[in-house]
């Protein structure tokens, strides 16, 4: 199809560097989730940890066994964070509208 | 078939001998280099020209709906006033950009930005010919869809950050309206995916042929349905009157960019008008033909065999009627949708959400089972193919 | 399968970086030659003239966030079936299409399912009408006329 | 030549996107950050090959996921006397740059501990100098969907049926 050189072979770019960005972005989900007190931004620090599990498997199922299962585990990581930030939020509108407030601590109660 | 602009410009013998005489010169492989100085060079021309079809817009719009009510339109910029597009742009140029005081700077100055990357970055899937497709991703369309939704937080973060009532109320009108009738537009793309069997646009195009029998919105009733739905769908989607709620003049004074002044103003504008044209090519593309010329005209090799024409002239007539294909049926889209907003009164907010949740939806999904077990029954035929062996069992069976 | 090259993102990346630079350019250069005289009636945001209430960011109603919740439902469930659309056609011609077409008409019945709900819940309505049944109504009026 | 410009774009993206959602003050410029981190993502994702992955993350996340959360922050975040105050406050000692700087150097070694007892375990598969060639994985994954893994796509429906009911239960304006 082309002429040039495909350079998908070896290269700089292999297993560790994916692993490095998704463990930045572990720790960065996990040190949102610790630190903060507003509920919404604990949900953004889920999302940043649910998006390097899925960068793992994705980067696995390239360097190691190339079958494409890990990017159907992708897919599903994808699937329920969106379900899972769907009904997060809608607890935390609710909560609000109990509560007034977006903080944490509030929430010491299983009912309203 | 030559799935990107780089291997279309690689067919041609004058290409590969400069590549190969540069590579000689610089003593290195200079493909790299020279892939990406196609796809720039490309990639400027399309933007180029779609900043000019943008502006030219505007123009149109103003013709068109002074013609609508019997007026003169814009007519003393140069002739029939078609040069009205750069005195407007001068004018964006030199008014003063103003920061509402309250506002959020950061993102205040983002949304214009995010709005031109979503919608430029629509245009690489484009497919303007089978030559002049900036990228014939495997995911095209579905890359399209992503992309372009970030045009809706643009509008958001547009109204949100003026930290102004009517900013934020268009912004979250706009973004609530573009997100809800995204759901009918993937619904009916999903019915185009099921019939071309694939994700790219190239697929969606060459599975079509040149004559109207040939297109998908023709190929049964559920995709005549569903061409409409797609069309009232993108009429919100670049929130076009019937559907301009987010910038209602006459409720929300200009809706999401109330705010804006000056050149940023003027670059929410640009994109909404490079959006129409994108969303009016996906239309053609996906249900009326794309760039496919009738009776073959568009491969060339009719030129060669009966013209005597050299390979590579053929091949670039081809090309050119292609194109002319593509544009031609997109810029008569493109007069619907101006028609439409001249014509049509705004509805009511309510009225949108309903028109999307209770009437586009249900017939979109109704369309993606009726097309599903359309094909499962009639093995992927049009019902043009289906009358054909009607027609051709019923006249065999009158022989006899 | 046709393998491919990352170079068919090019254009995409260019095509961002040609928006990011046109928007930094034409500001910037408006910049240069445009007017600056700011003022604090100028900054004022619009408010039909008068001096603005309080702020803008202010609590909305939240049919807002059920619009969003059921669009990002059918965007998921999009997701998922696109993948399996692009492949229904070549399934079909080898007259295998039965399975999928069972799998995907149960995952659109779910799907529809779910808008069913929302709609007789009276989550798609814009503007929710509270109106009361028969029954409130007549208790209302028996509470007025003890009254 | 161009895969590692596209990495280092998305890694750039991903980087400074995520220290922003760390870092930013403001719950709406937080949720803006955290786009250009799932964009990052993204554009790994198409450097991975993953095409496919890839484009559904600009879908769900970019248009959903983000626009959801938008709308969550000016559906909560706006009481009249919380008006500027998106802001995201902390626990008292986990403000610190000291406490940063302990947390980040102990999961620093965790991290390399655990790197250095997996590293064995991952070289016996590591197969760099033939990695495939990219490939459409818009079929295969499609066919695994209606094959190996058709249990679970089915059921991610019922899972999002479950989603949207749970959600617009929770979230339904209560009348008063």
């Amino acid at each position: 199809m082309q002429d040039h050189v495909e350079d998908n072979g070896a290269n700089m770019i292999s297993l560790p560097s994916y692993l490095f960005l998704s463990f930045i972005m572990f720790i960065a989900g996990l040190v949102v989730m610790v630190a903060r007190k507003n509920i919404i931004a604990i949900l953004l620090g889920v999302e940043l940890i649910l998006n390097s599990a899925a960068l793992n498997f994705a980067a696995y199922t390239r360097f190691i066994n190339q079958n494409l299962e890990g990017n159907i585990m992708s897919l599903f990581i994808i699937v329920i964070a969106a379900a899972e930030a769907a009904v997060g939020l809608a607890i935390v509108i609710r909560f609000f509208q109990l509560k007034e407030s977006v903080h944490i601590d509030d929430a010491t109660q299983l009912q309203a | 078939m030559s799935p990107t602009l780089y291997d279309y410009v690689n067919q041609f013998e004058a290409h590969q001998k400069a590549v190969a005489m540069l590579n000689e010169f610089f003593g290195t492989d200079v493909t790299g280099y020279v892939t990406f100085l196609v796809f720039l060079v490309g990639a400027l021309i399309v933007v180029g020209v779609m900043a000019t079809i943008g502006g030219l817009g505007t123009y149109a719009e103003r013709k068109i709906s002074a013609d609508i009510q019997m007026r003169q339109g814009p007519n003393r910029v140069g002739p029939f006033g078609i040069l009205q597009f750069l005195a407007d742009g001068v004018k964006m140029i030199l008014k003063e950009d103003i920061y509402p005081a309250q506002a959020d700077r950061l993102l205040f100055n983002l949304a214009p930005m995010l709005a031109i990357v979503g919608v430029l970055a629509t245009l690489a899937v484009v497919p303007f010919s089978s030559g002049l497709t900036l990228a014939n991703l495997n995911v095209g369309v579905f890359f399209l869809v992503g992309i372009s939704s970030l045009v809706g937080v643009a509008v958001f973060l547009g109204g949100y950050s003026a930290n102004s009532k009517w900013s934020m109320l268009g912004g979250m009108r706009g973004a609530s309206q573009i997100i809800s009738y995204e759901v009918p537009i993937t619904i009916t793309t999903l019915t185009i995916v099921l019939l071309s069997g694939g994700l790219s646009f190239g697929a969606f195009v060459e599975t079509q042929g040149g004559l109207p029998h040939q297109w998908y919105i023709f190929h049964n009733p559920f995709t005549f349905i569903g061409f409409f739905v797609f069309f009232i769908g993108m009429l919100a989607e670049t929130n076009r009157a019937p559907f301009d709620l987010p910038e209602a003049e006459s409720e929300l004074v200009s809706g999401y960019h109330t705010e804006y002044t000056g050149m940023r103003f003027g670059l929410f504008a640009l994109a909404e008008y490079i959006e129409i044209f994108v969303l009016c090519g996906v239309a053609v593309a996906a249900f009326l033909g794309g760039y496919k010329v009738p009776f073959d005209l568009g491969s060339g090799v009719i030129f060669v065999e009966k013209l005597g024409l050299p390979a590579i002239i053929g091949k670039n007539i081809g090309q050119v009627l292609q194109l002319g294909s593509f544009v031609t049926k997109t810029l008569a889209l493109y007069y619907v949708v101006i028609w439409v907003r001249w014509t049509y009164p705004r509805i009511r907010v309510d009225q949108v959400m309903t028109i999307c949740w209770k009437y586009l939806t249900p017939l979109a999904l109704f369309n993606l089972v009726g097309v599903t077990v359309w094909m499962y029954l009639t093995h992927n035929q049009s019902i043009w193919e289906l009358f054909s062996h009607l027609f051709a069992a019923a006249g065999s069976g009158g022989g006899h | 399968m046709a393998s491919y090259t990352l170079d068919v993102y090019m254009p995409v990346v260019i095509l961002m970086a040609i928006g990011v630079l046109l928007v930094l350019v034409s500001v910037f250069l408006a910049q240069i030659i445009r007017p600056f005289k700011p003022s604090a009636l100028k900054e004022q945001a619009y408010e039909c003239g008068e001096d603005p209430v309080g702020t803008a960011w202010a609590n909305f109603n939240v049919r807002f966030y059920v619009v969003s919740l059921i669009f990002i439902v059918f965007d998921v469930e999009g997701a998922l079936m696109f993948p399996v659309a692009s492949i229904f056609r070549r399934f079909v011609e080898i007259g295998e299409g039965g399975v999928l077409l069972g799998s995907l008409l149960i995952f659109i019945a779910v799907l529809v399912f779910g808008i069913v709900y929302c709609w007789s819940k009276g989550d798609l309505d814009w503007v929710r009408s509270f109106q009361l049944s028969q029954e409130q109504i007549n208790e209302l009026k028996g509470v007025e006329d003890k009254a | 030549m161009f895969q590692d410009i596209l990495f280092i774009c998305s890694a750039i993206l991903v980087i400074a996107g995520t220290l922003g959602v760390v870092f930013s003050k403001n719950l709406m410029r937080a949720c803006t950050l955290l786009l250009g981190t799932l964009f990052g993502v993204a554009g790994l994702y198409a450097v991975l090959g993953a095409d496919f992955l890839a484009a559904s993350q600009l879908v769900i996340y970019a248009g959903g996921v983000i626009i959801l959360m938008l709308f969550a922050v000016m559906l909560t975040g706006g009481s009249a006397d919380k008006a500027n105050k998106f802001g995201i406050e902390k626990i008292m000692g986990m403000g610190s740059v000291k406490t940063y700087v302990i947390a980040g150097l102990t999961v620093l070694v965790f991290s390399l501990t655990i790197m250095k007892l997996l590293a064995s375990f991952l070289k016996g598969y590591q197969k760099l100098d033939e990695l495939p060639a990219f490939t459409s994985t818009v079929d295969k994954i499609g066919t695994m969907l209606v094959t190996d893994h058709v249990l679970a796509f089915e059921i991610s429906s019922i899972l999002l049926l479950g989603a949207l009911v749970g959600a617009a239960v929770i979230a339904r304006p209560r009348r008063g």
